[in-house]
């Protein structure tokens, strides 16, 4: 008998080991996948439809639903595209606020994801204390725009307003908690010797794969491949600040990770950049939106991008000379890591390391769905 | 001692509850629901955005183990789902199946504005905007996002309603069941 | 076998799943204290089986499904009257060591078969790891028990334990054993590194995956027998099992007994705070972590009892 | 290379009209059925990274736009190719083999503007289920009025007395 036994298993919509609502069918011989398919579409909401229906300032409240964990990039990166349309420039201020925003987002994403991978694994200690931490971000949040998780507050023309006073004092005492506790990340998990073991030379992906396959971001980053939005692309206050593309070489789950924990090291240092300068600029000036009852923005099409959590995250919008866009589309960059990649990637895995390659890439289905 | 509340519930739903089960129900019913009250179990699925919201609550901030609930893997396991954002059909059809796998007494919360109404997405072409016309729901949750102070309010409501017996969704399931199923099949062009 | 031993027998079956339960309870505290958290109140637990029992609808696949926990409850409890507790032992023979090796296989059998009759593969599959791993940690583990068998001269664990109260407690005279039981004990709790068979992100609970309500609560019983048949275990095998006051009297045996308890909690209690802060290993590399270090160790251990029991 | 010297190369493609938006940004549009040769043009030029297909529903032209947005990390510059075809049969080929990541945005974009791709072996549905409508990004799709009809339709199940 030649042929083999292979077992349909169903990972998701309804498991722990998926990123949120997501389904991935994997076919396993023995302990071995030899077959995935990604099941997207939990999501969906149609987002591209329901923003022709939408006024140009009515977007960043639908948009920064796209993806949840990391809000402030989906809103930034559509008010980049429509500033680009509108030919608008940001005050300096605006946009150093928004750059904080966004390395804010990003240092809670990256506590959430992790939790996520150490999840995965079963170190759930660590996504008790990551997710733990972040609430101090969100609470910082929360002091800035008045909510914790949707912000809308990145509008097209620059943030909705200036800071409150000390809150630079509070960020940056908040940037000093979170490197202690990354030393203690670092006891728990980055250098755990079963994490390594089970990390270490699981799923690599090359240099040259992931040019083939238009991975972005970290993941990229991982395997050697020096791009980042922030340098190539660069928007709010990025070409002012001083940082270097951090890179890792093997591109496994070990080095995801700890491309992630070097980019949390480096965001935080970024952020102490952005409130050095907020405190020497004068105060007030951030915003410049049109009236936006009545704002039209002359036809033409226009694409801006921000490097997200996970990667490349874009906007083309569309105009027609309406009081809303004519046509936009979103971006995800799980659009690409999350769907070929992953289910060629899987192959040949096993069945432990389903969950811990997909949270490992750190797909986020919304991106995918929209 | 005959424990009235429950009686009325069952008698007033109009469900079936055989002899047996009726007089073990009125004799431990107290406790039977004290027990489940201070155990619930939710099943891990994140249905929405809201599923953001759920991470503090279970961990070191907010901590929900402190009432005793935890997610749990498998729907069979389960007490509790929640229903956190938008109901897309296509997780709808999923949802509905977790619902009937869960074994009674089972609740349904419904997380944020999305499932009241519809939310942001009222005129979406795949979000369902009522979530009441195709699953019991026994306590709402408004807000978007419900921030996790509300839904330890929302918890601790329910919790009394459980106490109280009020929270009979899975029993309304049972008496509208053909309603239920009805609207289930009318947007649904085909179950598998 | 008199009236009093039924009692006894009735009494242990009650008291030591509560305890078990107990225990849990504890767990969950303290690892809710490790992750900086408040953690649910420690008779948790107790609320968690009243609920699991008062469950009203329970799902059955089919007969072969019902009494696999039934099967598994009952081999653990059979195991437990082998297994002196604090200076209580209702049944005992010579070789009944081998016996207990044999019951503690048999219980886990008992849910392979429930979980393998679900016909969820996710079950099938943590049935697989359950048996791998239980592979993999017996074969250190029975070089111990060799080695400890040897060092005494005996198979029978009562004797083993009545001897350790004249001579020095194994876990001085056997370090070595003593170690390596220890790491085969992570794995006969289940605890991370070694819970591959429940892991949740990846075959979402395994075995248990189908098992609800009131069958869900006969397995929360059966771990938590388990978990005290385990540890005791061990007590007996290097801590003398817990005898340490004159057990001729009443006010010794009851401290005996206090310290048998201590002691199983001990054993648990570092299971536990190892697990708070390790991920789990793929179930190949736990199967290679177990033949590699803990056997070598093993047999070094057995080379050292046969040297020393043989001048 | 400037920005000018990118948008003479490009323009220097048989029927091409290019235009720079801004900084960083060009449009080249191309007929139909250059747009492949157009894209491989491109690859050589140093656009070896598509970001996505975007595709608009031009209704009052009766034709859908395919946007292929394509960056160079040599030179970061990023180019729109911008195709048109006709509403009435939307088929165009498949640029598999220039990105095979290409398979998805075009599966994506034939399930929701109804666009088929020669070539393509993988346009399965994708995001949505037992979608019997008109591709729902479609202009013509009115979905205010679908969901009227669909969801709000539907009676609730337990009226107060």
């Amino acid at each position: 008998m030649s042929q083999t036994k292979t077992i349909d298993l169903f990972f998701g919509p309804q498991h722990p080991g998926i990123t949120g609502n997501f389904s991935v069918r994997v076919t396993v011989d023995g302990d071995t996948v030899v077959k995935a398919q990604v099941i997207p579409g939990f999501l969906h909401r149609g987002f591209e439809k329901l923003m022709e229906m939408r006024h140009w300032i009515q977007g960043p409240a639908l948009i920064c639903r796209i993806c949840v964990p990391d809000p402030d990039h989906s809103e930034t990166g559509y008010a980049t595209a429509v500033e680009r349309l509108a030919g608008i420039e940001v005050p300096e201020r605006g946009r150093y606020i928004r750059s904080l925003m966004l390395e804010m987002s990003r240092l809670s994403a990256y506590l959430f994801y992790f939790g996520g991978y150490a999840g995965s694994i079963g170190l759930y200690t660590v996504g008790q204390w990551g997710v733990g931490d972040r609430d101090y971000i969100l609470d910082l949040f929360e002091e800035l725009t008045g909510a914790r998780v949707y912000h809308i507050f990145n509008f097209p023309g620059g943030p909705r307003w200036d800071t409150p006073p000390g809150f630079e004092d509070k960020v940056d005492k908040l940037m000093d908690f979170l490197e202690k506790r990354l030393k203690e990340f670092d006891k728990l998990y980055f250098n755990n010797r079963v994490f390594i073991k089970r990390a270490r030379g699981t799923a690599p992906m090359t240099k040259a794969y992931a040019q083939k396959m238009e991975v972005t971001g970290p993941n990229a980053r991982a395997t050697g491949w020096a791009i980042d939005v922030r340098k190539d692309d660069p928007y709010a206050a990025y070409p002012d600040l001083d940082f270097d593309i951090i890179t890792q070489k093997e591109g496994d789950n070990y080095a995801r990770v700890i491309q992630r924990r070097m980019e949390f090291e480096q965001s935080i240092d970024l952020i102490r950049q952005i409130t050095r300068k907020l405190r020497k600029m004068p105060r007030g000036n951030v915003r410049v939106t049109p009236n936006p009852l009545h704002w039209k923005i002359p036809p033409g099409e226009a694409y801006g991008a921000v490097e997200s959590s996970k990667g490349e995250l874009g906007y083309y919008v569309v105009s027609d000379g309406g009081i809303g866009p004519y046509r936009m589309q979103a971006r995800g960059p799980s659009i690409s890591h999350g769907v070929q990649v992953y289910e060629e990637m899987v192959v040949g895995q096993r069945v432990a390391d389903v969950a811990a390659l997909m949270f490992s890439l750190d797909v986020c289905p919304p991106d995918i769905d929209r | 001692m005959v424990d009235e509340k429950e009686k009325i519930v069952s008698e007033d739903m109009g469900v079936q509850v055989d002899k047996k089960e009726d007089i073990e129900m009125r004799s431990f019913g107290t406790i039977k629901r004290w027990a489940t009250k201070r155990s619930l179990w939710m099943v891990h699925y994140c249905t929405g955005c809201g599923g953001i919201e759920l991470a503090p609550l279970m961990t070191s901030r907010y901590d929900m183990e402190r009432f005793g609930m935890h997610p749990m893997v498998t729907p069979r396991q389960s007490d509790l789902l929640l229903i956190t954002g938008y109901v897309n059909i296509k997780t709808l059809k999923r949802i509905i199946r977790t619902y009937e796998q869960m074994p009674d007494p089972k609740y349904v919360v419904a997380f944020g504005s999305c499932p009241i109404n519809g939310g942001p997405y009222w005129d979406s072409h795949v979000t369902i905007n009522h979530l009441d016309k195709y699953l019991p729901v026994d306590i709402y949750i408004a807000g978007c996002m419900p921030r996790p102070q509300s839904i330890v309010k929302a918890f601790d409501d329910l919790m009394d309603m459980i106490q109280e017996g009020k929270a009979d969704g899975y029993l309304r399931y049972k008496k509208y069941y053909d309603k239920y199923k009805a609207n289930q099949e009318k947007i649904f062009r085909k179950w598998w | 076998m008199s009236i009093t031993d039924i009692v006894a027998i009735i009494g242990m079956a009650v008291f030591v799943p509560l305890l078990g339960l107990l225990f849990m309870g504890i767990a969950r505290k303290i690892t809710a204290r490790i992750q900086n958290r408040i953690g649910p109140p420690f008779y948790q637990q107790y609320i968690d089986v009243m609920k699991l029992f008062s469950k009203r609808s329970n799902i059955s696949h089919s007969w072969v499904f019902d009494i696999g926990p039934i099967f598994a409850v009952v081999g653990m409890l059979t195991t437990m009257l082998f297994i002196p507790m604090g200076g209580f032992q209702l049944l005992s023979f010579d070789g009944d060591l081998i016996v207990i090796m044999y019951l503690m296989v048999i219980s886990g059998l008992g849910i392979a078969l429930g979980a393998g009759a679900s016909g969820n593969p996710n079950s099938g599959i943590g049935v697989m790891r359950a048996l791998v791993l239980m592979m993999s940690y017996e074969l250190p583990f029975v070089l111990i028990l060799l080695s400890v068998m040897l060092y005494y001269n005996t198979t029978s664990l009562a004797e083993i334990v009545s001897k350790q109260a004249d001579m020095a407690w194994a876990v001085l005279a056997l370090p070595l054993s003593a170690i390596v039981a220890d790491i085969c004990l992570q794995g006969q709790f289940g605890e991370k590194p070694f819970d591959q068979p429940i892991a949740p992100a990846e075959v979402a609970t395994g075995p248990m995956v189908e098992y609800g309500g009131k069958y869900l609560g006969m397995l929360m019983l059966w771990h938590a027998i388990a978990i005290i048949v385990e540890g005791s275990l061990f007590v007996n095998l290097f801590l003398g099992g817990g005898i340490v006051f004159d057990p001729s009297t009443y006010v010794g045996m009851a401290l005996n007994f206090l310290v048998w308890i201590g002691l199983v909690f001990l054993m648990f209690f570092i299971a536990l705070l190892i697990n708070a802060v390790m991920p789990r290993y793929r179930i190949d590399q736990a199967f290679a972590f177990y033949w590699k270090w803990p056997t070598i160790l093993a047999i070094i251990a057995l080379i050292y009892v046969m040297v020393v029991s043989s001048w | 290379m400037s920005e000018q010297d990118f948008v003479e190369r490009m323009a220097k493609f048989p029927g091409s009209e290019v235009k720079l938006l801004r900084k960083g940004q060009i449009a080249m549009k191309v007929p139909a059925d250059k747009g492949h040769e157009a894209a491989e043009y491109l690859k050589k030029m140093g656009f070896t990274h598509l970001v996505a297909i975007e595709y608009v529903d031009w209704i009052k032209d009766n034709e859908f736009e395919l946007v292929y947005n394509l960056f160079s990390y040599s030179s970061k510059m990023r180019v729109f190719l911008k195709v048109r075809i006709s509403r009435d049969n939307p088929e165009y080929i498949t640029f598999m083999d220039l990105w095979p990541v290409a398979m998805t945005h075009e599966r994506e974009a034939h399930e929701m503007m109804g666009i088929k791709f020669k070539g393509n072996p993988n346009l399965t549905p994708f995001i949505l289920e037992d979608w019997k409508e008109i591709p729902p990004m479609r202009k013509d799709f009115d979905s205010r009025k679908f969901v009227k009809e669909k969801y709000d339709s539907i009676p609730f199940v337990e009226d107060e007395p």
